[in-house]
């Protein structure tokens, strides 16, 4: 679809405020409607839509399957870190209390750092899926096995 | 302090036999004889009562129990392990020893065995050690008759795991002593002594396995399955009327097989049935007379038996061949073994002053005794019968008859001495009788050699052996011979080995398919199980998702079906 | 700080492997990877060593996660049942972690081996999660972690036919996992709880709605397609046969035993015998069923070729064994299933074990391919003898004695006729383990092989570990059958 | 029972009724068709059948949003429940991870076999599975001929005794 320039032109337009909203629902969570899962998805979408638009390949170039893995586990493990991290400060897993000296900001720091490890694994997830889904009998030198879409 | 499970003389062999196949040869052999020697020992300073108890599960299991009849078992299973060990010194195999000291000493901890779960533990031990004496031997025919046996022998297994269970179930002791038929499960556990000690019916397994072991294995299997079922049918089923009958059936079908049979060692393993007859009259009969009967019955039976199987064994051995149509003439190479094969004939056609005859009269007094008329005419025909099948048969085939087409040298020198040893224990047992009722369970008060006795005995014989002789004149003695003249014997020719070829092949069928359940249950019953269970079959093949999903969807409406 | 540590102990059982499984992912190296597996099972056992002392001695232990006091937040709950299922899948986890390496650099593309453990720690995260947590709705989650890992596991066997196993496995675990996803919505619905104890305290103001009796039938047939009860079982043959060795040991010796701990979770906790069982007609239709399952997974276990698909129907076979003890909604029975459970698994994981070794060297795993191997391979050869003489439930093996506490609950109420028919699918066992043990003994090499040699070390270590585990069990049952016994006890209350 | 009744049963329970519809159609779609793409739709659609069901369990009628609202009158508000809701966001996730890994695993199925027909796909494992068995009887008769005659010479002196005495008989 390169050639369309409208296309092109609403898109570029499109991807920054997408990505905006993205953060937006991320770390607007915790009062409103939103967090990581839907936040991950919208983010997700902007890269999914900079694909389709301007090729799987710029898309790749721009956020590497290699770097989604990476940002995957991460988020991942920040997930899970929170909650070793209240474990280790004498609560229970993911007990947000104990993460900061106060109950109120504990809970509020555990909140954000959860949701933002949930954002990153789902964007993550979700494009990957997509590229292995796009990239598939196009590229089978970096294919990745089915066992990545989790 | 040993664990109670280890306190028996029976895990000391079992053990040892574990530990054989890692030595070198030497050390081999010196724990082959060692080992029952050791058990021996230590079951003779066992004081009779002894009891060793230990908790498992909820039970109290009795892995040891030293009584009268236990040692009379005990202490002849260990002597058979020790002679078949000295028999089978020569062998370089690792597993042959193995599993003949595993066997026999899961035989003797059943015999020791004081409550039914031991009981059936070392009883499946037996049967899984005694099948891998038969497939050592590793050919093709000794393994489906290994296959088989073992599906035979762990069917007698499970029977006994069901009985027991039903027994102890309804009656909450798990002891094993006299059970008898009327006690829940009794049924099943005779049945499942019943196919060990080869009832009629049941028995074809003995006649189907022994014959196709090797030379040393017979000798090995000879001693132990069947005297662990007749030692559990005397503790469970003493005095056990039906018994009775089943004997003496016992002692007369098998003799126009052992007649017809050409392979010497089939010959012996009919005969072996026939003396479990015996034996099994004498546990039906029940009374102390009668046990110490069956008891040294055993005893003796096990030391004639070994002995003929040994020298039909040697000469296997040495000529490899077994079948009476093929020897004859062997005393001149193998003097040694034709002597002794000769005494254990005597022994079993009950000679005076020979092992069988001292036990056999027991038996025949304690059926005198309790006025069983006809059953005592039985076995005394029987017992008469002993020289017309095997006394004169094994040795005359394989040692006197005219042959001099074979060459061959005397039987190795362990062999020879595993045989002489047994012989003398025969002679002695015979000559001093007081030796074998030593042991035996009950108290003895019993003189074989009144002059009377020994005289009826003989006139016995002499008869039997003319019989022989006229029907040898005359030409009906069914022989086995190359050449057949087709004249009056024809009935004997003809349709008596027909008619016994035929029961014999319908016997075999019907067990096989009984027992091998693979291949050989009733080829359509089982072509129809085949269409439905192979790779292709409806009941184990893929299937699509949709038929999975719905079965889940029947499921399902059968639960909701069932709730509302 | 230990007692901190201890406090800390039922979440450190689902945590460490869920931490293990993306810095696998990052390391992305299957060596390194292979390494922080063994690390983390071997650390999940002593895990659940200690919290299964800690049952034992102290009683019940309840866990908030995030401090949130049940019945609101997720309650993570150990008992004297769950802490030995979760002994037993802490424990092949362990043990087959030594397994895999070897079998998995031969079986899995190297570039792909950090995902491949990756997805191993998950399902076992999602296995050990099942076990321990005391909410009904956290207990779908872990059970869609573990399948959905597994469903990739055996994707990744080699043979092609993997691929379509893998996707019915999909098929069939997503409706089983929907099912019981309805079924505690039903009960959700009713209760307003899903704390599995705070549900069991509210059921029976409402027990006699239709409501709730629905929620009981899709949660039996959503959790009876999880561990392939009889006529829903047909995923399972293939999902083992075409998984890679290492998997097929570790899922058929953990999957189906915990998705029947599920079950009986829910059963017994949750709805109480008494209702499943008296007032509802459920005991007499697993009876059927599992009768149903032995003889025909027996049978079909005859007649296979392939080894793998032989012991895979042998499986579920075996699961009928399980589900007998407990459908009896005795003290006996459910103690029998639980110590059958622990032996079966350890048996199949030892045999899947053994066989995964031999296809190591084979790539190839029928009947005819293994034959003669007794002589190339003698120690995993008798490994598999020995752990196949405890399936058959010879005596002084595990199989034993769990055959024999079943038979003793089956007679309890007079079922004989059940009693037969485990007789009889023992001597089933003996035909099918006997064909192996013929190929494997008592047949020639197959012309034109090369000769072969043994497996590696570590391969053999595990399997031996779980054999002489067979044999200890079978000697000295007490220690199991007591945990059993505790756990009957304690989800039957202490009436029954 | 009065056809208002029916009627007020009917709309009353009326997310009940399109539950069990979904969970029907997407139930018949994954036993019905043969596609493998089909049937992860059927399924997909059995699981948004759930979702739905957990979702309208929440809501309590005249109820909004479970979005805290402040200001003035707030006391009054009637909220849904949310529970159901986060709970089913938990079951969606898992919904797309299936979907996801199931599509993944018809792609490799396709490039594999060739179709992504259930019945074609089984039927090329079924032809294998022939190939395999016969191959695997070939083997097995060729081996037992072979040991026949090993055995036979080994053996050859005492074997079973039947066969023998028939051919005496006979002659």
């Amino acid at each position: 679809m390169r050639e369309h320039t409208v296309l092109r032109v609403v898109t570029k337009v499109l991807i920054a405020p997408i990505i905006l909203f993205a953060l937006y629902v991320q770390f607007h969570g915790d009062y409103s409607p939103g967090g990581g899962f839907q936040a991950g998805v919208v983010f997700a979408a902007a890269i999914i839509l900079y694909a389709l638009i301007f090729g799987l390949a710029e898309a790749r170039r721009a956020v590497s399957p290699n770097l989604l893995r990476i940002t995957g586990a991460l988020g991942a493990l920040i997930f899970a870190g929170t909650g070793v991290y209240a474990m280790l400060r004498g609560g229970n897993f993911l007990d947000y209390d104990y993460l900061a000296h106060d109950a109120v900001h504990g809970q509020h720091y555990g909140l954000l750092l959860v949701e933002f490890g949930v954002g990153l694994t789902v964007v993550s997830v979700i494009t990957s899926i997509f590229y292995v889904f796009a990239g598939r009998g196009r590229r089978n030198d970096d294919e990745q096995p089915p066992g990545d879409a989790r | 302090m040993l664990p109670a499970w280890l306190n028996n003389p029976g895990m000391l062999l079992i053990i040892a036999g574990s530990v054989i196949p890692l030595l070198p040869y030497r050390l081999r052999m010196v724990v082959l004889l060692g080992a029952p020697a050791a058990s021996l020992l230590w079951l003779w300073q066992i004081p009779l009562g002894t009891t060793t108890t230990m908790a498992l599960l909820d039970y109290t299991l009795t892995p040891l129990r030293v009584d009268g009849l236990a040692f009379t078992f005990g202490v002849i299973f260990n002597v058979a392990a020790f002679l078949s060990g000295v028999y089978m010194w020569h062998t370089h195999s690792r597993l042959e020893p193995a599993a003949a000291l595993i066997y026999a000493g899961s035989a003797l901890g059943a015999v020791l065995a004081g409550d039914l779960i031991t009981l059936f533990m070392f009883w499946e031990v037996t049967a899984i050690a005694s099948a891998l004496l038969l497939v050592i031997r590793g050919l093709r025919d000794a393994m489906i008759v290994a296959r088989r046996y073992l599906l035979v022998q762990i069917g007698s297994g499970l029977f006994l795991m069901g009985g027991a269970a039903i027994y102890i179930h309804a009656t909450g002791d798990i002891a094993f002593g006299h059970i008898g038929l009327d006690a829940p499960g009794g049924w099943l556990i005779l049945l499942a002594f019943g196919i060990k000690a080869a009832f009629p019916l049941l028995h074809n397994w003995l006649q189907d396995a022994y014959p196709s072991a090797s030379a040393t294995g017979t000798v090995v299997l000879s001693a132990f399955t069947t005297k662990m079922a007749i030692y559990a049918l005397a503790r469970g089923y003493a005095g056990t009327d039906l018994l009775i009958p089943i004997g003496a059936v016992m002692t007369i079908f098998p003799i126009v097989y052992a007649m017809l049979a050409n392979d010497l060692r089939r010959v012996l393993s009919y005969s072996l049935n026939v003396q479990l007859g015996f034996m099994v009259v004498a546990v039906g009969i029940g009374t102390e007379l009668a046990l110490n009967g069956a008891a040294a019955h055993a005893v003796t039976h096990i030391l004639y038996k070994a002995l003929l199987f040994m020298s039909v064994g040697a000469v296997l051995h040495q000529t490899g061949h077994v079948r009476a149509t093929e020897l004859g003439g062997l005393a001149r190479h193998m003097p040694w073994t034709a002597a002794f094969c000769v005494i254990g004939a005597a022994s079993i056609s009950a000679f005076p002053f020979m092992a069988g005859f001292v036990s056999k009269s027991l038996i025949l007094k304690a059926v005198a005794y309790e006025h069983w008329p006809g059953i005592w005419i039985t076995l005394t025909a029987a017992s008469a019968g002993a020289l017309l099948y095997v006394g004169i048969k094994i040795p005359y085939f394989a040692f006197f008859a005219p042959n001099d087409q074979i060459e061959c040298k005397e039987a190795p020198i362990n062999m020879r001495l595993a045989m002489g040893l047994t012989a003398i224990a025969c002679i002695a047992l015979g000559l001093l009788p007081s030796l074998l009722y030593s042991i035996l369970p009950y108290p003895v008060d019993y003189n074989p050699y009144t002059a009377s006795h020994i005289v009826s005995q003989l006139q016995l014989l002499a008869f039997s052996a003319l019989v022989f002789w006229l029907a040898w004149r005359a030409g009906l003695y069914p022989l086995p011979k190359r050449a057949v003249h087709l004249d009056t014997d024809w009935v004997y020719r003809m349709l008596l080995p027909r008619f016994g070829y035929v029961a014999e092949r319908v016997y075999h069928a019907v067990l096989a398919k009984f027992g091998s359940g693979m291949n050989s249950v009733t080829e359509r019953g089982m072509g129809r199980l085949r269409l439905r269970y192979d790779a292709r079959g409806v009941m184990s093949r893929t299937w699509s998702t949709g038929w999975m999903t719905l079965w889940v969807a029947i499921l399902l409406v059968v639960y909701l079906v069932l709730y509302y | 700080m230990i007692e901190a540590f201890f406090a800390q102990m039922p979440a450190l059982v689902i945590v460490l492997p869920l931490l293990a499984a993306p810095i696998c992912v990052l390391l992305h190296r299957g060596g390194p990877s292979w390494f922080v597996y063994l690390l983390t099972t071997w650390a999940c056992f002593a895990l659940a060593f200690l919290l299964f002392v800690q049952v034992k001695i102290g009683g019940p232990i309840s866990y908030a996660m995030g401090g949130w006091a049940p019945p609101f937040g997720i309650e993570l709950r150990l008992d004297a049942l769950n802490t030995v299922v979760l002994l037993l899948v802490t424990g092949i986890a362990a043990i087959s972690s030594v397994y895999a390496k070897a079998s998995v650099a031969a079986e899995i593309a190297s570039e792909r081996a950090y995902l491949f453990y990756a997805a191993l720690l998950l399902c076992f995260c999602g296995l050990a999660g099942i076990t321990v947590t005391g909410d009904a709705f956290n207990l779908f989650v872990f059970l869609e972690i573990s399948s959905l890992s597994s469903y990739a596991l055996i994707a990744m066997g080699s043979k092609r036919r993997a691929l379509l196993s893998a996707f019915q496995y999909l098929i069939m675990g997503t409706i089983g996992g929907t099912f019981l996803l309805i079924g505690i919505g039903f009960l959700y619905m009713m209760t307003g709880s899903l704390n599995m104890a705070d549900i069991a305290s509210r059921l029976p103001a409402v027990a006699d709605t239709r409501t709730v009796e629905a929620g009981l039938a899709f949660i039996v047939v959503g959790t009876s397609l999880k561990f392939a009860l009889f006529p829903v079982h047909v995923w399972l043959p293939n999902a083992y046969t075409y998984a890679p060795s290492s998997v097929s040991a570790f899922i058929a010796a953990t999957a189906t035993k915990v998705a029947v701990y599920a079950l009986m979770r829910f059963l017994f906790t949750v709805f109480g015998a008494a209702y499943a069982f008296d007032q509802l007609p459920l005991g007499e239709v697993l009876l059927v069923l599992s009768v149903a399952a032995m003889l025909s997974g027996s049978m079909a276990a005859i007649f296979q070729t392939d080894v793998k698909r032989l012991l895979a129907w042998s499986s579920i076979a075996q699961i009928g064994y399980i589900v007998m003890g407990f459908a009896l909604a005795s003290s006996a029975g459910v103690s029998a299933s639980v110590v059958h459970m622990v032996n079966h698994g350890l048996i199949k994981g030892a045999l899947f074990m053994a066989v995964g070794a031999m296809f190591w060297r084979l790539r190839t795993i029928s009947l005819n391919d293994i034959a003669g191997l007794g002589r190339q391979m003698p120690i995993t050869s008798a490994a598999f003898v020995v752990a196949g003489l405890s399936l058959i439930g010879v005596p002084a093996t595990g199989g034993f004695i769990s055959k024999w506490v079943l038979l003793e609950a089956v007679m309890e109420p007079g079922h004989y006729w059940l009693a037969a028919a485990i007789l009889v699918s023992s001597l089933m066992a003996l035909i099918y383990i006997g064909r192996v043990v013929e190929a494997l003994y008592f047949r020639e090499r197959p012309e034109g092989q090369p000769p072969v040699g043994e497996a590696p070390v570590l391969m053999l270590t595990a399997t031996w570990t779980l054999v002489l585990a067979n044999i200890v069990l079978g000697l000295y049952a007490t220690p199991l059958i007591g945990a059993a016994e505790r756990a009957a006890r304690a989800v039957l209350g202490a009436g029954s | 029972m009065s056809l208002a009744s029916i009627a007020d049963n009917f709309f009353g329970l009326f997310n009940y009724w399109v539950v069990i519809l979904l969970m029907m159609i997407g139930f018949y779609t994954v036993i019905s068709h043969d596609n493998l793409v089909k049937k992860l739709i059927g399924l997909n659609l059995f699981q948004t059948a759930v979702f739905v069901f957990y979702i309208s369990m929440g809501k309590i009628s005249g109820s909004t949003a479970p979005i805290l609202m402040s200001g003035k009158g707030s006391e009054d508000v009637l909220y849904a429940h949310p529970l159901p809701h986060v709970l089913i966001l938990t079951a969606i996730v898992v919904g797309v991870s299936t979907t996801a890994l199931g599509l993944a695993l018809v792609v490799r199925i396709n490039e594999a076999y060739g179709s992504i027909e259930e019945d074609d796909v089984l039927e090329a494992d079924f032809e294998t599975q022939e190939e395999e068995t016969e191959e695997e009887a070939e083997r097995m008769a060729r081996a037992e001929a072979r040991q026949e005659r090993e055995s036979a010479q080994q053996d050859h002196d005492d074997g079973r005794e039947e066969e023998d005495d028939d051919r005496e008989t006979r002659s």
